[in-house]
């Protein structure tokens, strides 16, 4: 019975939402996210409910069904086609009601099985051969290197980012190598999926911004027409970072809130993000209009 | 004692808490990959982590050391008087040109 | 009889700091040997100034020079760690031995 | 007496994160995170992944335990109450690294990392403004830190203290700018990996650490349980509650700047800040 | 009570103090080493040294913390992924913790020590404060001074850009063939330690 009234209660909050957005799709789904009964969720570990916008190119179905079977139990994935924003809203929170209920839920898409076969060694169980060898737990450990900034041979972490991050641009798939929140290697694997001309919109531009300096309500604010209302905006933005024939990323997020679209040429992108902290990346990121980004990700793949 | 029972008291009660709230978790390979996105990491993400900041973190645990003689100082102040704030200045500025040294090799900046 | 056990404890706390001083290959280790050595010698002095020396005042400062002490240690230990570390990618103690090739 | 205040200690505890949940509008949210399965990432760290949340919630407890709630009134009424806040506030840092490190995932390891390299010196100007405050008390003792605002209230004798104490108390309480363990450029950061009832359950520590850190704050700089009228416990209440509010609606409406900026910022402007308030506060109290 | 406690007390710090040889987890063994420290500031607090006990917590935790920085950044395998022991001359070092035990508490056990308790009413903390400004004042200037000359050391020592240009320049050695791979140790592609090779040096 307690438990049942505990459904009841989480069916009433907002739906947390995890979008995979497809082509053309992007302004749509943001939008759709920034409505009342939904919640737009950073992570799928926060999520319930996987929307799928668009139809995804086939390359990017494995990184789908990583996102998929990375939802907690129970869950449930929608795919968004032709519905009209308010019929998908309806669907999802009908959705989330059955979830609570517990009357729908997913198995995974991909076998059970570690990504290296292992077998524990240790006196617990742990480990593999050696102090690093080996794939203890299914993976190897990461491994020294040469670092770009202070020349101290620590580990280098290397792993694909992407196509479904948020704070990414949907479709763009980064090789990044980090050492620490240092990137020290990048190579777009994946541009950034192709996007309609709205995508570009400057609400939606600065609402992208505003979420990564930690102003989710302002982002709110300005998706819905109104003003940002927040302190040290421009401030919080350091004023070198993202430089693009003339105007950095502080100068495009003030055009974004004052309501102008901003068009740059495309830059190259492994060269400005290279050796940027991991927060100046995803700000630089953020700081350019997908149309842009998206040329810039197309002419390093053709080179 | 009670300071230290009451501590103690506190901190047993919330492991308790915190267990008989957190259901114990299980899940499958796949889901258990650290999420990125979609994409996969070739390693483990535990590393030797490059803290960039570390000739800070050295500053730090010195120039916190101050504190030590800064809170007994507080307490016997007003009793000193003046020569209680002249003898603590002068403290505070021979480790304040620490800290400028520092500032200008750049320690405050990741490195 | 509190002051006996106390000192017991801190004994036992400076027999494990030795022994982790001598035999860790790894210079970060050695320095957490050294520091529960002087955790040993701060239950001491808290002992014997509580209930040996009736509370005398430089007790109480000689507890501070110790956590002085660590801290001095610690900052040096790791700047030395790092530098070696620039020089010779490794942090065992041996190879503070090749720096004087 | 004991058992009163302890029950206080819990009631405040309580209400204070119920009234932090509803400034968050988090209820249903959270209630429907324990209706969600807890997923186990790769070899994660079980023993520090299950105790991180509960030292949270603990150190939360401890720094209310420390509070006057009327005046000579305090659970633990130590001769070094600012000190055992002090503390608490070193182990936080801890406690946030360790929520970070356990689950062996890259997003979390780096909010671990950031938050150690701005919870350390973000303690310095806490401490500061702390020790300032005790120097008309001539006591590190809370309650005597509270006795000493009889007349006029720290926040308008040391007027720095307060701004630079949300500062802290923003860091503490992981929100808004100081939010450098749960930055949404990593995914929300150290609770990237967390679902389920484990999610529910730091999240509900950090929230009563926000009751924690406004008691503190408003028993050092708000006179505590001073007040005309009402009874001691209920002052503390209502400033407790009104600091709470400014603390949220400052962590909603300031931005974040990146992590390396704000270290400096931290060394290089809120320090001298601090020993200038120090100074003024010093000459004052003589 | 208050015995008892203490004596719980001195066994969990002597048992967190052995755990941080024990744990093959870098970040464990330093918060095991911080449970050893805050046991030992707990004693202080019951033995009527209530500003020393809990200082030692507030220094130490921020200490581990930066030890388990440190620990995590140069250690090989530190989360322990896979079982290691790091150890040489363990016998000797064993035995030398076990004399180094044996003859301390022999010395506690055989002298004499009379009890002569803090009073109950002393205030510790303004009697420190006193004494650090009046006849110790020169310990804390010291202090300053060592701490200025700590501060200098470890930046120094530890940033790359000094005065006199990058601290790694020249460390590794020049290549055996024109613009070739340097000689010497190479970051290894896998394998335990145990291979120093230092040739090139």
């Amino acid at each position: 019975m307690a438990m049942t009234r505990l459904a009841r209660w989480a069916a009433r909050s907002p739906a947390p939402v995890f979008a995979a957005i497809g082509p053309g799709r992007q302004a749509e789904t943001e939008r759709l996210l920034a409505r009342p009964g939904l919640r737009r969720a950073a992570t799928p570990r926060d999520a319930a409910i996987l929307l799928v916008a668009g139809d995804l190119p086939g390359d990017t179905a494995e990184a789908l069904s990583h996102v998929h079977d990375q939802l907690p139990h129970p869950r449930a994935t929608l795919r968004w086609q032709a519905d009209a924003p308010d019929a998908i809203a309806a669907r999802i929170e009908t959705a989330w009601r059955d979830i609570c209920a517990g009357e729908r839920d997913e198995d995974d898409h991909l076998p059970d099985e570690p990504p290296n076969a292992w077998k524990g060694i240790g006196p617990h169980g742990q480990g593999g051969k050696g102090m690093m060898g080996g794939t203890p737990y299914g993976r190897p450990m990461a491994m020294t290197g040469t670092d770009i900034r202070d020349g101290l041979r620590l580990d280098r972490y290397t792993a694909r980012f992407g196509p479904f991050l948020p704070m990414l641009p949907p479709g763009l798939v980064l090789q990044v190598t980090l050492q620490g929140d240092v990137i020290c290697d990048l190579d777009v694997q994946a541009p950034p999926l192709a996007q309609a001309a709205d995508a570009d919109a400057p609400d939606l531009c600065a609402a992208r911004m505003l979420r990564l300096l930690g102003l989710d309500r302002a982002a709110h604010r300005v998706m819905h027409g109104q003003s940002a209302r927040a302190l040290w905006l421009r401030g919080a933005v350091p004023k070198r970072i993202g430089r693009i024939d003339g105007t950095s990323a502080r100068d495009r997020l003030i055009a974004w809130l004052a309501g102008d679209t901003v068009s740059v040429a495309p830059p190259d992108l492994p060269a400005l993000l290279h050796g940027a902290e991991w927060a100046e990346a995803m700000l630089i990121l953020a700081s350019l209009p997908p149309s842009a980004l998206i040329r810039a990700a197309r002419g390093v793949e053709a080179a | 004692m009670q300071t230290v029972i009451v501590i103690l008291g506190w901190t047993a009660l919330a492991v308790l808490l915190a267990r008989a709230m957190q259901p114990v978790a299980d899940s499958t390979a796949p889901q258990a990959m650290p999420f990125l996105g979609g994409g996969t990491p070739d390693t483990h993400a535990w590393q030797r982590y490059h803290f960039r900041p570390y000739s800070m973190a050295l500053l730090f645990v010195a120039f916190e050391m101050e504190m030590m003689f800064m809170y007994p100082w507080a307490v016997v102040f007003v009793s000193e008087g003046i020569k209680a704030l002249a003898e603590m200045g002068m403290f505070l500025a021979i480790l304040s040109v620490g800290i400028l040294y520092g500032w200008r090799e750049g320690i405050f900046r990741w490195q | 009889m509190t002051l006996i056990i106390v000192l017991l404890g801190a004994a036992a706390l400076i027999g494990i700091g030795l022994y982790g001083a001598l035999s860790q290959q790894s210079f970060v280790m050695l320095m957490m040997g050294l520091e529960l050595m002087l955790n040993g010698a701060l239950l001491a002095i808290i002992g014997f100034w509580s209930l040996y020396l009736g509370g005398m005042p430089e007790g109480q400062l000689l507890a501070i020079i110790v956590m002085a002490v660590m801290a001095v240690e610690m900052a040096i230990g790791f700047a030395l760690i790092v530098a070696v570390y620039r020089k010779r990618q490794a942090d065992m103690t041996e190879s503070i031995g090749t720096l004087k090739q | 007496m004991t058992a009163l205040l302890t029950l206080a200690v819990l009631a405040t505890l309580l209400g204070g994160t119920l009234f932090a949940v509803a400034l968050d509008r988090a209820y249903l949210p959270l209630l429907a995170l324990f209706t969600r399965q807890r997923v186990e990432t790769e070899a994660p760290d079980r023993l520090n992944r299950d105790l991180a949340p509960a030292w949270y919630l603990a150190l939360a407890a401890i720094g209310i335990a420390v509070v006057p709630f009327a005046p000579d009134l305090a659970l633990i009424d130590s001769p070094v109450g600012i000190v055992i806040w002090g503390s608490c506030e070193a182990l936080i840092v801890l406690t946030v690294f360790l929520h970070g490190w356990s689950p062996n995932a890259p997003f979390p390891l780096i909010g671990a990392y950031r938050y150690a390299a701005i919870g350390l010196p973000v303690m310095l100007p806490s401490m500061f403004v702390l020790i300032a405050a005790a120097l008309p008390a001539e006591s590190l003792s809370l309650v005597a830190i509270v006795d000493s605002q009889r007349e006029v209230w720290n926040v308008i004798r040391q007027p720095l203290g307060l701004p630079l104490f949300m500062v802290v108390a923003l860091a503490m309480t992981l929100r808004g700018p100081m939010d450098y363990a749960d930055a949404a450029d990593i995914a929300t950061g150290t609770s990237a990996e967390d679902s389920g009832a484990g999610r529910a359950v730091w999240q509900i520590a950090r929230l009563a650490m926000l009751v924690s850190v406004s008691a503190i704050a408003a028993t050092v700089f708000l006179g505590g349980p001073l007040g005309p009228v009402l009874p001691g416990p209920v002052w503390l209440w209502l400033k407790t509650g009104a600091l709470m509010a400014l603390t949220v609606w400052i962590g909603n409406r300031v931005a974040r700047t990146t992590p390396s900026r704000m270290l400096t910022i931290l060394w290089v402007v809120l320090l001298p800040l601090s020993f200038l308030h120090l100074l003024i506060s010093g000459l004052i109290a003589l | 009570m208050t015995d008892l406690m203490i004596a719980l007390l001195t066994a969990f710090a002597v048992w967190t103090g052995w755990r941080v040889f024990r744990v093959d987890s870098m970040v464990r063994a330093s918060f095991a080493l911080m449970l050893s420290f805050v046991a030992v500031g707990a004693i202080g607090v019951l033995l009527s040294a209530p500003y020393i006990g809990v200082a030692t917590v507030f220094m130490m935790a921020v200490e581990m913390m930066v030890m388990a920085i440190f620990m995590v950044m140069f250690m090989m395998n530190p989360a322990g992924l896979n079982p290691m022991v790091m150890v040489h001359q363990h016998r000797l070092s064993i035995g030398a913790g076990i004399v180094a035990f044996i003859g301390l508490s022999a010395a506690v056990l055989l002298s004499p020590l009379p009890s002569n308790p803090v009073a109950a009413d002393t205030d510790v903390v303004a009697q420190l404060g006193h004494e650090l400004l009046g006849p110790s004042m020169l310990i804390f200037e010291t202090a300053g001074v060592t701490l200025l000359a700590t501060m200098v050391g470890a930046v120094i020592l530890s940033s790359r850009q000094g005065r006199f240009g990058s601290a790694d320049e020249g460390s590794r050695p020049p290549g055996l063939t024109e613009g070739g791979d340097p000689a010497g140790r190479q970051p290894e592609g896998g394998g335990g330690h145990g291979h120093h090779h230092h040739e090139g040096h």
